[in-house]
């Protein structure tokens, strides 16, 4: 590709934002480990997970839909997990399965009442959302009088869950690779194959796309199942690395899956984004998180510079996009 | 004033009685599934009806228009949590005008009685913070770190200021750090992050905050060299401080809490009866290593 | 109405006569509320476009039907992408689906600079062009055309009708809607007049002239009138 | 108006889903306070806050923008008003006029960044979220060392205030009145003056908006000061009310507002709305969250209930639309 | 290039020659990159829209500038809306704004059921008059003209032409672009030839024939042969 490609990639302005936050945390919170290995290690475990959920969530967005309901998914697949591991003695792979089961059946009924009803997706999922954290907290408190379930590491096929879904490679944690592999794959799918295109179609002109015969019901509700599943990996990675899980996991992941999207060149009315600016802008939503605790802000003002360094990141974000462009013509 | 109200509501105790129970901390909150599960029992033995509210984050304004929902199902009894007595005392006042008993369980305290409430069962939030720094002190903390999984609830902010008020008085120093309770993964790091070589304490608020602060010592190293505490209990929670991991956890027995105002608001709608005291303290009471393994099976059936 | 194959049926009215959505209706967009369609003599009922597709019939929209934000290329060859390898590793052809693009638009006198431009920034006539080398693409047996020249200069425009007509060399059946005459009478066998929704009847070429298909969709003499205000003025 | 376009308005779907809410209550929990007077006024309380937010949140989203930054607007507001008066001394009424201008160059930030910028207002308005949420925790506890502050009936002013903003008539709350006058008088902007039409149009067609030399940018940004003095107001109710306040008071309330505009027929991607759609949609929401503690569902499974009964809701209302667009034909 | 009062000038062009664009730039969308624009022979610098709208340009582009959720009357009054009363109490006058439309579309030949329709209703072609309808109606010194006729029936794109001779007679300068060299010759006095973004020239009525401008829009010789071809077949 040749340079004024890269300059045209909508990718690079908010690379140039990860850049930028990582100079200024390495600067402001260098001394106190935000530049040592395990430092590292711990704002992409942040981004690794974050990352996970937000490319299904760009490539849904980019079909122009939203899923609210990705944050109940993992807490109902987290808890789906412990409990047929402890109370029904299930194997952990089981387990596993079922709460895959679980989520697949849930991204088929979000796309399903989407596509059917054409009630908009915000709606529909934030019912689902609601539906399945209140599921998931009466079935757990009738089971078991509890909101945490742990013991799962006495379930059988602990051993191997925990080297595939919470393991660490030195001081990294084995999701980064998760993260990796499912980026690419996602990128691939997305701008090498039919359905990819069909996703940009989709989101982009709906009724074009309805008229040249692609299959705009299909495509959003696998869309819908891929992000639900990729809620339960997530839920799996948390509930093995923590040998149990509670009801309120995931809460609010949703709008954080969607706020890396949007960094990443995402739009909110679809039809453009990426899946490769996806992973950045999680990756700088992590290291900001991160660094902010590093730099040793007091926890009340926190919020204040996560909103603060947000809002410089996308800043700088645009202005480069703008240079590109200008660059290009 | 007490005994003519009872007998007012004594007369209907034919029908079966209706409590309404509205708190600030929802039933999948580990904490309040506990008072729950204790209110529950409760209904189930003395024979009455009791549904729990409370609004989806901490906030005073829904609170008070579920009491005013509940004050207008004229229940025969109100079990209140009083985080935020002025922000609550019109919601309160409307009860005790419409003639329902009120006891205040949690929060509230003397506060709560001066808008009518019978009694207060619950502790000091901020005395039992107190009272958690101060035993840490005496295990040598001197550089902690308060993990709050809510910051701006009002419960947990107390905690945090008694314990590091606390370990000032001894000269040591503290730092509160927000986390987000939702994500343990987030929590771990943030720990992990804030885990610098002079730190030798954590104080958590929770399960929520204990479980990470653990996986991110042991990814640390430095499991047993920091010393780890936490208010309220879960199994795992329990297993560690058998194990030693976890030096003490507080326990508020907050199933009382539940329990007893269920089981003291029916005695009292029934018959009138009421103790004699102003208050009647859960806690805290200490969980360490001699007494951990007892109370597994408690907190396993959601008691502790 | 009807079209057979190796004809080309012009379809001419009013604006807001109803033509935009009668091709609606024949490409699958939406169901007709009464009178039946048949293709091959039997009788179908499109519940989608993508049926219609199925069938052979492939339609220009008026609004074009193109997602602004996708390439040229990938705009040309949408919902029928060229593939190489296998499952899973099925993936798009762009070199092969570029130059077949490339070839098109040359067929149709348009170069562009650059193929991975998004339609959007395109020209409207460059958008037309675009839309209809994919149609005459992709027409395998009925080919509906929504005022395909419209948007174009006298070249481009005389480029369209001769494909039309080579579409119809081919065997294929043509449906072109079109506010000219002049266009329409050059290369049509066929003309079906609209009015309000309803037919007015279809002539063969050989039934009416040139100056009478002006009139009739100008509205008789009120053109002629015009015309000599225009000359007076 | 004649029949059919009654039948052809946005809001009938709505109207139709609230009828249907209120009868299932009435049916279900009718006999334990809700069809009451004072349970009528508890849901109305709640609907008119929740109304007065969603108004300008309407006309916001119609012109193609979202503010999320309205929950902590309130909680910065009713904290100024409630330190101005306790820390400072001052009247009621200077705090709430110092809370009032802090709102509107809140809003004028938010529209400015936006219309300069033209980033995505949901980044925009989600970093002012982060940064009020944060200022207000923090300089309430560097003020005050606390979270709560409470003690406003002391302030002088308060009596005149407490009647016009805290007031009841009968059972009901005097906001009631607030709620419908600013209904009206949001309807009539929108549907009856120029600014209104340029609402729709910056909305529907920004381009088209620009080059007819609409004004885009400067619509925007009032539309944002809007919605800001709104959330000043609800706070001001609150804090009032409450005679004090808290650093979370408000928290979520921006997706409520959105969700109360959609249920309302609002778009997400802005162009079509309507205020009194909002306003049903606000009491929509009141009903079914007191509804359902009317009926005394367990709080284990209230979710559940609330999600299922949202998603009916809309259901309702659509299949309403699509028939009154049959009819209409 | 100039425009003077009462007279029309035909800007000619291929496909993507850069004739919306030259459209923009005057009416103030796009900021020009080189050369100037004078209007009363002074310099001008539109940085919006809304200045040019405030200099008497008015336009109607090739994409319309309409808001298809909007009803036809609010449309056609966009940013410009008639109202009553003093502020705080200005409001639409809606009555007067319905009138008006419904006079100018009937001038132009249109009658609409419903005036409060939104114009995502309507047909191309009856999109197009209203736009052109709307920019005649407000086009106070210089009306710009991006393809009017290239949607309309014989009928409309006669009356469109009408009026565009009418707004000369007002004293109106007309910029006019169009595909059609028979419309342009029949009323423009002047024609200019744009190809690939350049100016080939410009034109008196005295100095090119219709035959000449036919030729040169096609591309010279190419189009004999085209339609030769076309003939041929
Ligand atoms: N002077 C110029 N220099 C460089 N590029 C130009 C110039 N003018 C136009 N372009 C580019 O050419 C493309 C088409 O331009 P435009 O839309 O103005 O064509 P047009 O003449 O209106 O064509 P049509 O008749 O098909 O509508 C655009 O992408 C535009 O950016
Ligand atoms: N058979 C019919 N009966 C009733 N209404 C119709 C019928 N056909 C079309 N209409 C209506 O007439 C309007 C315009 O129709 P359409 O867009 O098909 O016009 P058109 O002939 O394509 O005009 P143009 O040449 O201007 O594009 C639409 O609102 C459509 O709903
Ligand atoms: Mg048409
Ligand atoms: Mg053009």
């Amino acid at each position: 590709m040749s340079a004024r490609k890269w300059l045209a990639r909508p990718e690079l302005g908010v690379v140039a934002a990860v850049v930028a936050a990582w100079l200024f945390f390495a600067v402001t919170a260098g001394d106190s480990g935000f530049l040592t290995l395990s430092g590292t290690a711990s704002y992409l475990a942040i981004a690794a997970e974050l990352g996970i959920l937000a490319a299904p969530v760009a490539l849904l967005m980019i079909a122009g839909e939203f899923d609210l309901s990705i944050g109940s998914t993992m807490a109902a697949s987290g808890m789906t997990i412990a409990l047929c591991t402890t109370e029904l003695g299930w194997p952990l792979w089981a387990g596993i399965a079922a709460a895959a089961a679980l989520a697949a059946c849930v991204g088929l009924a979000n796309g399903f009442i989407v596509t059917r009803t054409r009630l908009p997706s915000f709606i529909v999922t934030l019912g689902t959302l609601f539906i399945l954290a209140g599921g998931t907290i009466g079935t757990t408190r009738l089971i078991t009088g509890r909101t945490q379930v742990g013991g799962l590491e006495e379930a059988g096929g602990f051993g191997t869950a925990q080297k595939l879904f919470a393991g660490q490679i030195g001081p990294f944690s084995i999701t980064l690779l998760w993260w990796l592999g499912l980026t690419a794959l996602a990128t691939w799918v997305l701008v090498r194959t039919r359905p990819g295109n069909w996703i940009f179609a989709v989101g982009g002109a709906p009724d074009a796309a309805r008229r040249l015969g692609i299959p705009v019901d299909r495509v959003k509700i696998l869309l819908f199942m891929t992000t639900a599943l990729a809620a339960c990996l997530v839920a799996t990675f948390q509930t093995v690395q923590f040998r149990g899980t509670d009801v309120l996991r995931g809460t609010g992941k949703e709008l954080e899956a969607i706020l890396a999207a949007v960094l990443g060149g995402t739009l909110l009315t679809g039809g453009r984004g990426s899946v490769v600016g996806a992973a950045c802008g999680a990756l700088l939503f992590g290291m900001v998180q991160q660094g902010i605790v590093f730099s040793g802000v007091d926890s009340d003002w926190y919020k204040v510079f996560l909103g603060a360094v947000l809002i410089l990141a996308v800043l700088l974000n645009s202005s480069v996009q703008m240079r590109a462009a200008e660059a290009r013509r | 004033g007490r005994g003519e109200r009872a007998s007012a509501t004594t007369r209907d105790s034919s029908v079966r009685a209706h409590f309404a129970v509205v708190t600030h901390g929802q039933a999948s909150d580990p904490f309040w599934s506990v008072v729950k599960n204790g209110i529950d029992q409760a209904a189930k033995d003395m024979g009455v009806k009791v549904t729990y509210q409370a609004p989806q984050t901490f906030d005073m304004v829904a609170m008070s228009r579920l009491i005013d929902a509940e004050v207008a199902r004229k229940p025969s009894g109100l079990i209140v949590s009083v985080p935020d007595p002025s922000a609550l005392a019109r919601s309160l006042l409307a009860a005790r005008d419409a003639g329902i008993p009120v006891i205040s369980i949690n929060a509230g305290g003397a506060e709560a009685r001066k808008m009518g409430a019978l009694l207060h069962i619950g502790q000091s939030e901020y005395d039992a913070g107190k009272a958690g720094g101060e035993r840490m002190a005496k295990e040598g903390v001197r550089h902690a770190i308060c993990v709050n999984h809510e910051v701006g609830n009002i419960s947990q902010d107390e905690r945090c200021r008694g314990f590091l008020d606390a370990l000032e008085k001894v000269g040591g120093k503290g730092r509160v750090l927000a986390v987000n309770a939702t994500s343990p993964t987030d929590t771990q790091q943030k720990i992990m992050a804030a885990l610098t070589p002079d730190v030798d304490g954590i104080f958590t608020l929770g399960p929520p905050g204990v479980h990470p602060a653990l996986a991110g010592l042991r990814q640390a190293n430095r499991l047993g060299t920091v010393k780890v505490a936490t208010f309220d209990l879960s199994p795992d929670v329990l297993a560690a401080v058998r194990d030693g991991q976890i030096t003490f956890a507080i326990d508020q027995q907050q199933y009382l809490q539940g329990y007893l105002s269920v089981v003291l608001l029916a005695q009292y709608t029934r018959h009138g009866l009421l103790p004699a005291a102003e208050a009647i303290p859960t806690g805290p009471s200490f969980v360490t290593k001699e007494n951990a393994a007892a109370v597994i099976d408690a907190s396993k059936k959601g008691i502790r | 109405m009807r079209v057979y194959a190796s004809e080309i049926l012009c379809v001419l009215g009013d604006n807001g006569a109803g033509k935009s959505t009668l091709i609606k209706t024949l490409s699958g967009v939406h169901p007709p509320d009464e009178g039946r369609l048949l293709v091959d003599g039997e009788p179908v009922r499109f519940s989608s476009p993508r049926d219609a597709l199925a069938r052979g019939i492939a339609t220009v929209y008026q609004d074009l039907a193109m997602v602004p934000m996708l390439s040229v290329v990938r705009n040309f060859f949408l919902g029928a992408e060229p593939t190489r390898g296998v499952w899973p590793l099925r993936r798009l052809d762009l070199r092969e689906a570029e130059e077949v693009v490339r070839a098109e638009l040359k067929r149709m006198g348009i170069e562009l600079r650059d193929m991975s431009a998004p339609v959007s920034a395109l020209s409207g006539g460059q958008r037309q062009a675009l839309a209809i080398a994919r149609a005459i693409h992709f027409g395998a047996r009925v080919l509906v055309l929504d005022e395909p020249t419209s948007a174009l200069g006298v070249k481009q425009a005389g480029i369209v009708l001769r494909y039309v007509m080579e579409a119809r060399t081919r065997g294929c059946g043509v449906i072109l809607i079109t506010h000219n005459p002049h266009h329409a009478h050059m290369v049509g066998d066929r003309f079906t007049i609209l009015s309000r929704g309803r037919c007015e009847g279809t002539f063969t070429k050989a039934e009416i002239s040139r100056d009478e298909l002006v009139r009739r969709m100008a509205g008789g003499e009120e053109l002629e009138q015009l015309q000599h205000e225009l000359r007076a003025s």
